[in-house]
């Protein structure tokens, strides 16, 4: 038996018609343009894909047109608007119909994208990347780099039929000052999806030259103002970072910065500014030279002025100083004439006056001695004579006193004060023993003498 | 020339350095002319150098692709 | 000459060691002719050369502008 | 003359000693006349010699100028 | 003569002993007058010698302005 | 004279001595008169010598004036 | 005179000696007159010697005056 069946475009308009119910309006739709590539005509036909958060495994995917008219308004407006190309790669928010065509299937039809969820988009992977960079620690690798004073050797990347490049070479050749580059270019795509790639092997040939240039420079050579993604990817920059020698970007944007130049040892809008910058620099250090010229000039001017007037002071101080030093000895000459003046003068006086002083001395010595010798005679004198005196006035009293004694010692004044002498046959009678009865006895007084005889004898007195 | 292997920083070094004792008058006036020949030798040479253009312009080095 | 080959240097030290010795009244007066000539003729040999050093430093500063 | 051969300074010296030798009194009257002679002496030698230096360095001086 | 052979000093010396002496009472008086002559003596030497030295060194000095 | 012979001190001593003896009654009184007759001729030497000091020296004295 | 011979000095020693005697009555009452006799005669002596002196040392004395 044959089921019951319907014919394939008859299932077809039936799935349009329930998908036109399904869906009649437009949705906001957020995908991300897997392809993307322009007819003839000016449509655009790209695939749409969502990819899983996970694994990154592509989980949806569709077609999408935008109709040639709709086309290059939305493009101009989204690029100059978010600042990006429309390309493979970037998420878009699109406005789209569901479409589904009997012969060519199911696609969305895309009346709007909106610029501000891709930009947020960007703005959230470029920070992811500076989060990396920032994290592996190379941000500030090239800026931390010395760029010399006169960077004359110079590696260009660039596009060799960019203009930009040609702005670059021109404004560097023809610098007024006639300073002299050397530059020699490394070519490379700068734009578009292989333009990352295109850079980094540039970047590693230059690398293997690396002594030869003073700096090396990254320009792009015009172009969309929105076709900057190559320069915000990781690999590049941990390129540029790491990179041994200056990195110099001229990007040519006006916006904002590209993580490129970002890491990049100097980052300038355009390739003229770059080229600019590096004649100022070399006019700089023309400058430096011309200063130290001057500098030095000067110093050696005003040494020599300065030597010519230590010189001539010199030469004034040797006349001055002799004229002093014989100023001084003349002085000195003069003192000594006075002195031998004042000392010879004051010695003969001193001499002269102990002179005096001793003639009045020997005068007085003579005079004091001679009045005490006279005073001495004189007490001499007076000592004899009353030393004499004295010996005759005591020889007088001793006789004096020995009459004295003598006359009262003497037998007349003895007899006289009523004592006698009795005599016995003429001898003086002392003991009454000497004598018998009858003896004649004589006794003798002052007046005269008288005889008697003894009667008796009696001695009483006899001890 | 030799002299022309100087690089621009070891010649500013040099000028700075005979400048410097020019200043202090740690010269004497004997060494005055040989330093400033030498300054102005090294001058001189910077100053070339600045002008001089070693290889053509834009030589382009195309090994890629 | 002999008294050329003084340094400028060590003729200004010698001027000013006499030039001392005349202020410190440190010479004798016997000596001070003969000291007196020698600080001239060093006065002398100095300016010489600084005389010479001015016309070498301006030749070579004038051939650089 | 011999008493010309004395320096300057040595004369100073001695006149310096006999000075003080008179102010000190140490010297007897009877040398004093040939002290005071040799002084003037050697004062007349010293002003001679300063003289004579004088004029040298004035003659010197003038020269170079 | 020989009296003048003394010097001032030892004259002044001896003045100065006679005197001591006769100060001290140590001199007889037969011895005095001796003395004293002597003392006066000496004296006049002196005098003799200052006055002599006076006029000597007078004489130089003036002959020195 | 002979009793010239004798020194003023000499005299004095003696003087002295006899005094001493009369004052201490060691001296016979036959022996005084001599005694005193001594004494009496020594004061006299004595004094002689004083005056012939005394004009000596005035004289000696008053020339040196 | 032979009594004239004794010394004044003797005399009075054998005055002294007699009349000490004559105090002590050493002496007999005999003896005693003789004793008196002496030693008066003996006065006598010292008295004239005393007399002569003393005009002779007034004379010798007076005469120094």
């Amino acid at each position: 038996m044959t089921p019951e069946s319907i014919t394939l475009s008859s299932l077809n308009l039936q799935i349009r018609n329930a998908m036109q119910e399904a869906f009649p309006d437009a949705v906001w739709v957020i995908a991300e343009i897997h392809e993307m590539h322009i007819n003839r005509s000016g449509h655009c036909y790209m695939e749409l894909i969502e990819k899983s958060e996970t694994d990154s495994n592509i989980v949806a995917k569709n077609r999408a047109t935008i109709w040639s008219s709709r086309f290059r308004m939305l493009r101009s407006y989204f690029e100059s608007t978010s600042g990006t190309q429309l390309q493979p790669g970037i998420k878009v928010l699109i406005k789209a119909e569901v479409s589904f065509h009997p012969v060519y299937g199911l696609s969305l039809n895309i009346s709007d994208i909106d610029p501000s969820y891709t930009m947020g988009d960007l703005a959230m992977k470029k920070r992811e990347v500076i989060r990396q960079l920032q994290e592996a620690g190379i941000m500030e690798m090239n800026r931390e780099l010395v760029l010399t004073d006169v960077p004359q050797r110079i590696a260009v990347i660039s596009s060799e039929t960019a203009a930009g490049y040609g702005d670059f070479i021109g404004t560097l050749v023809n610098n007024s000052y006639g300073f002299g580059f050397s530059v020699t270019l490394f070519p490379a795509i700068v734009q578009g999806e292989s333009a990352e790639r295109s850079i980094i092997a540039a970047l590693e040939r230059v690398f293997l030259a690396e002594r030869s240039f003073d700096a090396a420079v990254l320009i792009r050579g015009g172009g969309s103002q929105a076709d900057l993604d190559c320069f915000n990817g990781y690999e590049l920059a941990m390129n540029i970072a790491q990179f041994p020698i200056p990195v110099l970007t001229g990007i040519g944007h006006e916006r904002d910065e590209t993580i490129a130049d970002m890491v990049a040892h100097q980052h300038l809008k355009t390739p003229t500014a770059v080229a600019e910058f590096l004649v100022d620099r070399l006019l700089e250090f023309s400058g430096l030279l011309d200063r130290l010229q001057e500098r030095f000039s000067y110093t050696v001017e005003r040494i020599i002025q300065q030597e010519n007037h230590t010189l001539a002071q010199k030469a004034s101080d040797i006349q001055h100083l002799t004229r002093q030093y014989v100023t001084r000895e003349n002085h000195a000459l003069e003192v000594y004439r006075t002195g031998i003046l004042t000392s010879t003068a004051k010695l003969l006086k001193a001499a002269s006056t102990n002179i005096a002083d001793q003639s009045g001395k020997l005068k007085y010595l003579w005079k004091n001695l001679h009045d005490h010798r006279k005073r001495d005679l004189l007490s001499m004198k007076e000592r004899q004579h009353r030393t004499i005196a004295e010996r005759l006035r005591s020889g007088h009293e001793k006789i004096r006193q020995a009459e004295r004694s003598l006359e009262y010692l003497r037998p007349e004044k003895i007899l006289s004060r009523g004592y006698s002498i009795t005599y016995s046959n003429g001898k003086i009678v002392k003991s009454v023993k000497e004598l018998e009865k009858g003896d004649t006895l004589e006794t003798r007084m002052s007046d005269g003498k008288v005889q008697s005889t003894v009667r008796e004898l009696d001695y009483t007195n006899e001890k | 020339m030799a002299k022309q292997e100087i690089t621009y920083k070891a010649a500013v070094e040099e000028i700075d350095r005979i400048l410097g004792e020019i200043e202090e008058g740690a010269l004497d006036v004997d060494e005055l002319t040989a330093n400033v020949k030498r300054v102005t030798e090294l001058l001189n040479i910077c100053k070339q150098k600045l002008q001089k253009t070693e290889s053509e312009v834009s030589k382009i080095l195309k090994e890629e692709e």
